[in-house]
């Protein structure tokens, strides 16, 4: 699965993008961000403040208990300050 | 039958005459036309410039989303949303949402929902460039957003 | 201390570019800029033009009494009037309200109000000239014009 | 006293201004209204419907129980549909 990250969760992975096997245990997003939060510590440090990251599934915004299903691209970030 | 709504993400600027034109010049069945601006400001005189970060692909899509409920909602002649993205300076643009309609009430509806929807949906992030340098903080999302878009609901 | 209102009645067109660059040019302080534009519309074609009576004099003093009733209330960096008389065909400005303000609810907020007082209070009349010739009717106002004014009480 | 007509209230009483010495009895501007409404027909026509008719004492708008005072200048004229 394809995994972009924004803004300070961006900064804090150390990468704008990257692809991962994901275990077939893994069924919703809540599940997919603990699998990458034992990542490595920058993964951890990206995801600490859980509540405060949002979440789109192929470019839409859903919740942490959506089910990853056959999305192709996951995107983590914090909450928008666009306007 | 609703208007298709045009959504641009873009770095440059925008000509907020030549967009306004672009929904009146030729017709007869505008009878309002609300326009709202977004600058960068910075009453401190602390801030270098703006820096936005944007989701390319899933802007353009959100915004598109949110033009379509808000032509959906409101009998409109037509409707412009502009986001820019990258450096921003003080005193110059960041968004520009344009709402034609038959009638003024329309019109200052559909761009007061669609600046409180983009504010908390659009995928942009502002990141302060520090007058003194230096690297600089990334804006947190304000709640009164958050109040502003449950208006609409 | 609040800003001065700029109001000015004409026959001449206004420029939105103009008009709105006057209030944001060179400055770091406006966040928010909300233009409010009526225009003559004529939707069933047949309208040839509006002629707009006004009161001279006081014209000008009861725009500039709403305009100070504004930056009184909602904290504006900001404000302008333009009221155009005289004859106007489908599809041109009659008015123009713009608001600046570092935040966008008080902008939305004072263009609304301006405009929902104007309709009520601007001593100008409007006549139709139908496109088939003969003496026009004087264009009756709405109660609905009433309602949105009483909104703001 | 300086008397300015606007809109149809102008067309029906046939000039947009003229200036009329007020006998002592009339206080305020629905005696004035009374008044004008005796000159001739063109002003009875004017004012038939007398609750369309807005007033404006020197350039202010005002209910038809204000006092004259030493106002200079009455308006009459319709509902206003500016904007």
């Amino acid at each position: 699965m394809n995994i972009r990250y924004f803004a300070w969760v961006r900064e804090r992975v150390g990468v704008e993008e990257e692809t991962i096997e994901l275990p077939a245990s893994i069924a919703t997003v809540a599940d997919l961000i603990t699998h990458l939060k034992t990542l490595d510590d920058n993964h951890a440090a990206a995801f600490e403040e859980e509540d405060a990251i949002r979440v789109a599934l192929d470019q839409m915004h859903v919740e942490t208990d959506a089910a990853l299903g056959d999305a192709r691209e996951v995107a983590f970030f914090p909450p928008m300050t666009g306007g | 039958m609703p208007v298709t709504p045009l959504v641009r993400v873009q770095s440059e600027d925008f000509d907020l005459q030549a967009e306004s034109l672009r929904l009146t010049q030729g017709r007869r069945d505008v009878g309002a036309l609300v326009t709202f601006t977004g600058l960068c400001r910075d009453e401190a005189g602390t801030l270098a410039a703006l820096e936005l970060e944007h989701y390319p692909g899933m802007a353009e899509a959100e915004l598109t989303r949110l033009a379509e409920e808000a032509v959906a909602r409101w009998p409109l002649t037509g409707l412009t949303v502009i986001h820019r993205f990258g450096k921003i300076v003080p005193g110059h643009n960041i968004v520009l949402v344009i709402a034609a309609s038959s009638h003024r009430r329309a019109a200052f509806e559909a761009a007061d929902f669609l600046m409180d929807y983009l504010k908390t949906r659009a995928p942009f992030w502002k990141k302060e460039h520090p007058a003194e340098g230096g690297s600089g903080a990334w804006v947190e999302a304000k709640t009164a957003d958050d109040k502003d878009a449950a208006r609409w609901t």
